[in-house]
């Protein structure tokens, strides 16, 4: 089966953050996107977890976007404008995808 | 003073407190006792709806005081000045950086509502009356005490745009939302429509308040378990002291508008409590430096269980001999 | 006309449709006001379980009427025929394609039950009595407009092929089965059972139905606000002729079937409503070119805000006005 | 024997046994009926509550039985000791592994707080006392299982360490520490705190726990249909012979003890039931080789099902003819 | 550590096709996969979210494989039957497992 | 922007086994984790699924990790002390990330 080259970028934000990240997005014209939840976790900032968090809905999720290699720096560029300053963690790698008019 | 012990002793062996201890308890002997998460938050929408409800049925009952709107106002106002006397009183009583003072600051100024539910609920077993619209005012004082913490961190010289996104979902956020429509609502449906649904949001309503604060309980005893250790002695000592300010800001309030017993002792709850679902939020978004498990653990691993051990029977019993 | 607007007045300031009415304004400013999905699911299985058993309970007590099997029939017949007619008036009135117009003619035979619930609700605060059967009915209803759009469509030359699978889920789904199972274990059990289990299934239910309606308006809020980009003025049109056109022949149905009052009304409802959770899975399976948003806005957004508001009162006083 | 089948009659037509029969039905049927994780959880953390906080007040009420300390020391006893026999019985009667027969006897030295509810539920209806501390006898006998069937695998010179975590997770697991806890609040709060809570503790509790069961019958279906590949047929006549053996040693604990009937018969469902939820979890992390699919389905899809319909008549029948 | 290459594929699909696709995979002979909750996304047919969805059960979910590499193409060809006229995406990434046996 | 090469290590793991890796990669030094829920699956223990599960609570999840590559080693041996004898899967792959002193 054909493939295409791509990038997939994983960006793991608070939840308060994810309007705002998908809107940035949005307007760095990545069109395609999907959000996958997180439990709990650990980083720098300490440890959390959904279950017994001390305040419900400020949780962590995960915003997984399929991209042409080619748009990978206007992407980055976009999220960074919005996650800088916020906790998280935004990784890369590189992927094939099959119905390249998909994305 | 015999008064608040015995309505002290009550309320601590009343079982919706006993839950809280449970929870607290089971937390902190590191037990996997948990409530699904999205079971919580249907008890806090059952919890807001019937209280915002019942809130509105008694006004349509009683009819609109004359000091209705004067309440609102002033519950904005005092939501708005709580959090520049905590911030005073932070930078005196704690070593905390100007931007974490500013983040507590604005939960101190806010409200929390399960304290003001547990604080109806202790007005109720005592037979005290409250004015109904003490909901809404409750839903005044959610947000202004954030735009104050903001305007106090601008004020550094370290300005932040409280950007069109951000004050919408401060002003819109579920629980204003939820507590304003279902007042709304009861206002309008009045008597007849409380009948219809009583069995569902007055018979149940204590029970399902125990369940929750077994879950609140649980929560707060992990964050203690988790951030106690950010928490220095002044940090902590701020963390009773607040609401005994605040509560004596809300009397001195409830007194000068002429509300009832209870209404002044609601007053007393809402300023002597701290937020911790919409409050921490907001800052997540516009003070994302600012460090959570102070906040967090701050109001709900401290004020809260205060409030609702010590605290509630101090207001009832002040504001009881006061009016 | 007197009848009609008074119980319109009476239905729309009741507390289930206020809190829809809460939802899809909470929805339309964009509050993030949200019932998580396992507590509106909940409640849904709460309902169906309640309404299901309670159906039961009263065949149980009021024997079965002769009429329930021609009832049942002539459910299966109507949602098979519904769609057709849908299909015809969705050509005439709107641009649609031949695959868009089958799959929301497939939402327009099958029905809703919540729309069912709260024709129930309305009939029993107007003192209206119906056949404990029409539950059964419901249930007989979901499935067969689902074939009728699929044939449609393989018609039209695009044949699909009904896998087994297929069949079994739209047979077996989840509300058809508990409406189903409750239904019968309400008839074995009878009054004796609802006895038992009255303050859970009785008393709490209308309080119940108002969260779930406030859940039902944010969904159709937000559907509104995402989709109506697609719906044109034809078929938007259609959103509210098609329910009183299914009105009109569930109100003939009835009558020929000799039904009561509020049987008769039921029907009206049930051949008026259209379907959101059942038909739609199926479509994503079978029809998964035809266009979701389009469906789902109109008959989430469009006809059951219709239904609820407008349509039950005419319905009921249609009915009322004619047995 | 004619008191024996009228019970189980009775039984088998009440609303909670046809919901579990609904439940199994469905799942066997591959319906997609389905009731979302965290509402199953809800309902049995309600369930636990509800159980603990009721048998608490019964002692408040009673008084201290001077038999409550033997019983739990009896409850603890006979938790240890059932594992032992069930393994002794499966290497008689099955072609097991020692690890698999292991971990399956552990499961029945440990009980099954849903039978639990049925039992208590069946001898309410049939108006027998029972003692209010049961409850915490089922508390009691939740862990001892475990211990022992890791110490018959040490025995065979697989030597498990007992790390301290699983020791704490064990005894400190969710519905334990609800389950004492509860029972703690209901016996300091007495009557007056059951007052509070009675609209949703009691009036509702045979509703949800329909509901609580229809999911049971879902899961224990969907376990059948995956897992009973795995259960050969001596595995499955243990999953009805141990009950009987577990109920005749309980029989005499609750003789020996010189309890009331309804005490007999609950020592009997306790000592017949099988553990699904805490004894898995702590398979899973002490003996992951054993195989979970023989032990689950046995415990949840054989003997559940068994004590449900047929076991606890026959054991309050036995317990009311010998008491 | 010994480690072995393999392929990770990640499916973006209807709930209620997967169950059909994971019919699909054992059909070919794919024994190992995961199912992951998505909690809402955007694509060419626009944007969606649990919370908030029109109609509850349509969501999403990844169904993620880890599989030897020379199965690849029976997987994709298997999986293309069922997804081919589903909204969704399909991409590709190399990986490695540590216990071959496992899969 | 500038990126760093880095691993992602994902380990599928029974619920109930959660705690005792992630202290076990606290142990090694990790100090960034995520936990994502699994819905269900197959392997070679069978197919299981949370929804329809014979007990709740023994479901299974995903922990990610992404560390520094001269990590890996330390993280892989950690891993497998505690998942050794248990189901899952654990797979590794290359990716990218872009604030380095995030992990
Ligand atoms: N190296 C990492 N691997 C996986 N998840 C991480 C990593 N670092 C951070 N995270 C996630 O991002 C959250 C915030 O991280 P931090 O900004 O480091 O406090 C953590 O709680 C984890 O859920
Ligand atoms: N490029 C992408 N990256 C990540 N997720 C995607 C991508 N494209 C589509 N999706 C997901 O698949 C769903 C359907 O996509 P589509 O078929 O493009 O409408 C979207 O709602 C997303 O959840
Ligand atoms: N090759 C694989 N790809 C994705 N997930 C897998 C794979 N193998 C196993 N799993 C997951 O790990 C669980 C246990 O696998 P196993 O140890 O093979 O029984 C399965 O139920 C899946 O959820
Ligand atoms: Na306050
Ligand atoms: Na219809
Ligand atoms: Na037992």
């Amino acid at each position: 089966m054909q493939t295409h080259k791509a990038k997939r970028v994983a960006i793991i934000i608070e939840l308060v953050m994810q309007s705002r990240l998908t809107d940035a997005l949005e307007g760095a014209g990545v069109t395609g996107w999907s959000v996958l939840p997180v439990l709990g976790g650990s980083g720098r900032s300490g440890g959390w977890s959904r279950e017994g968090q001390v305040s419900r809905g400020t949780g962590m999720v995960q915003v997984v976007c399929v991209i042409r290699p080619d748009r990978l720096d206007g992407l980055l560029d976009a999220a960074f404008a919005v996650v800088d300053r916020h906790i998280g963690i935004v990784s890369i790698s590189d992927c094939e995808v099959v119905r390249a008019e998909r994305f | 003073m015999d008064q608040i012990l015995s309505l002290a002793a009550t309320n601590l062996l009343s079982p919706i407190i006993l839950s809280f201890a449970l929870g607290v308890a089971a937390a902190l002997a590191r037990s996997d006792l948990n409530i699904p998460e999205a079971v919580a938050k249907g008890m806090s929408i059952y919890l807001l709806f019937a209280i915002g409800f019942k809130g509105g049925v008694s006004v349509a009952d009683h009819g609109i005081d004359a000091t209705l709107a004067l309440s609102l106002i002033a519950g904005l106002i005092l939501s708005a000045v709580l959090p520049l006397i905590a911030f005073a009183l932070l930078q005196v009583m704690s070593g905390l950086s100007r931007l974490d003072a500013a983040a507590v600051a604005a939960h101190y100024g806010s409200i929390s509502i399960v304290t003001f539910v547990a604080g109806t609920s202790v007005l109720e077993s005592s037979g005290i009356a409250s004015e109904g619209y003490m909901v809404a005012v409750a839903a005044a004082m959610e947000a202004p005490a954030i735009l104050s913490a903001l305007w106090l961190i601008s004020r550094g010289g370290d300005a932040r745009r409280m950007d069109k996104d951000l004050i919408r979902e401060i002003m819109l956020n579920g629980s204003i939302v939820l507590l304003v429509g279902s007042f709304a609502i009861g206002w309008i449906t009045g008597a007849e429509g409380l009948a219809k649904i009583e069995a569902f949001i007055v018979s149940p309503f204590q029970g399902v308040l125990c369940l929750f604060l077994l879950d609140m309980g649980l929560v707060a005893g992990r964050g203690l378990r988790g951030g106690s250790g950010v928490l220095k002695p002044g940090v902590l000592a701020f963390g009773v002291v607040m609401p005994l300010v605040g509560a004596a800001l809300g009397l001195g309030t409830g007194l000068l508008l002429g509300l009832s017993t209870g209404g002044v002792a609601l007053f007393m709850v809402l300023s002597a409590s701290a937020s911790y679902i919409a409050v921490p939020a907001a800052m997540r978004v516009a003070l994302p430096e600012a460090n959570p498990s102070i906040y967090l653990t701050l109001s709900l691993g401290v004020t809260f269980p205060f409030n609702l051990t010590l605290g509630l029977p101090i207001y009832v019993a002040v504001a009881s001999a006061l009016t």
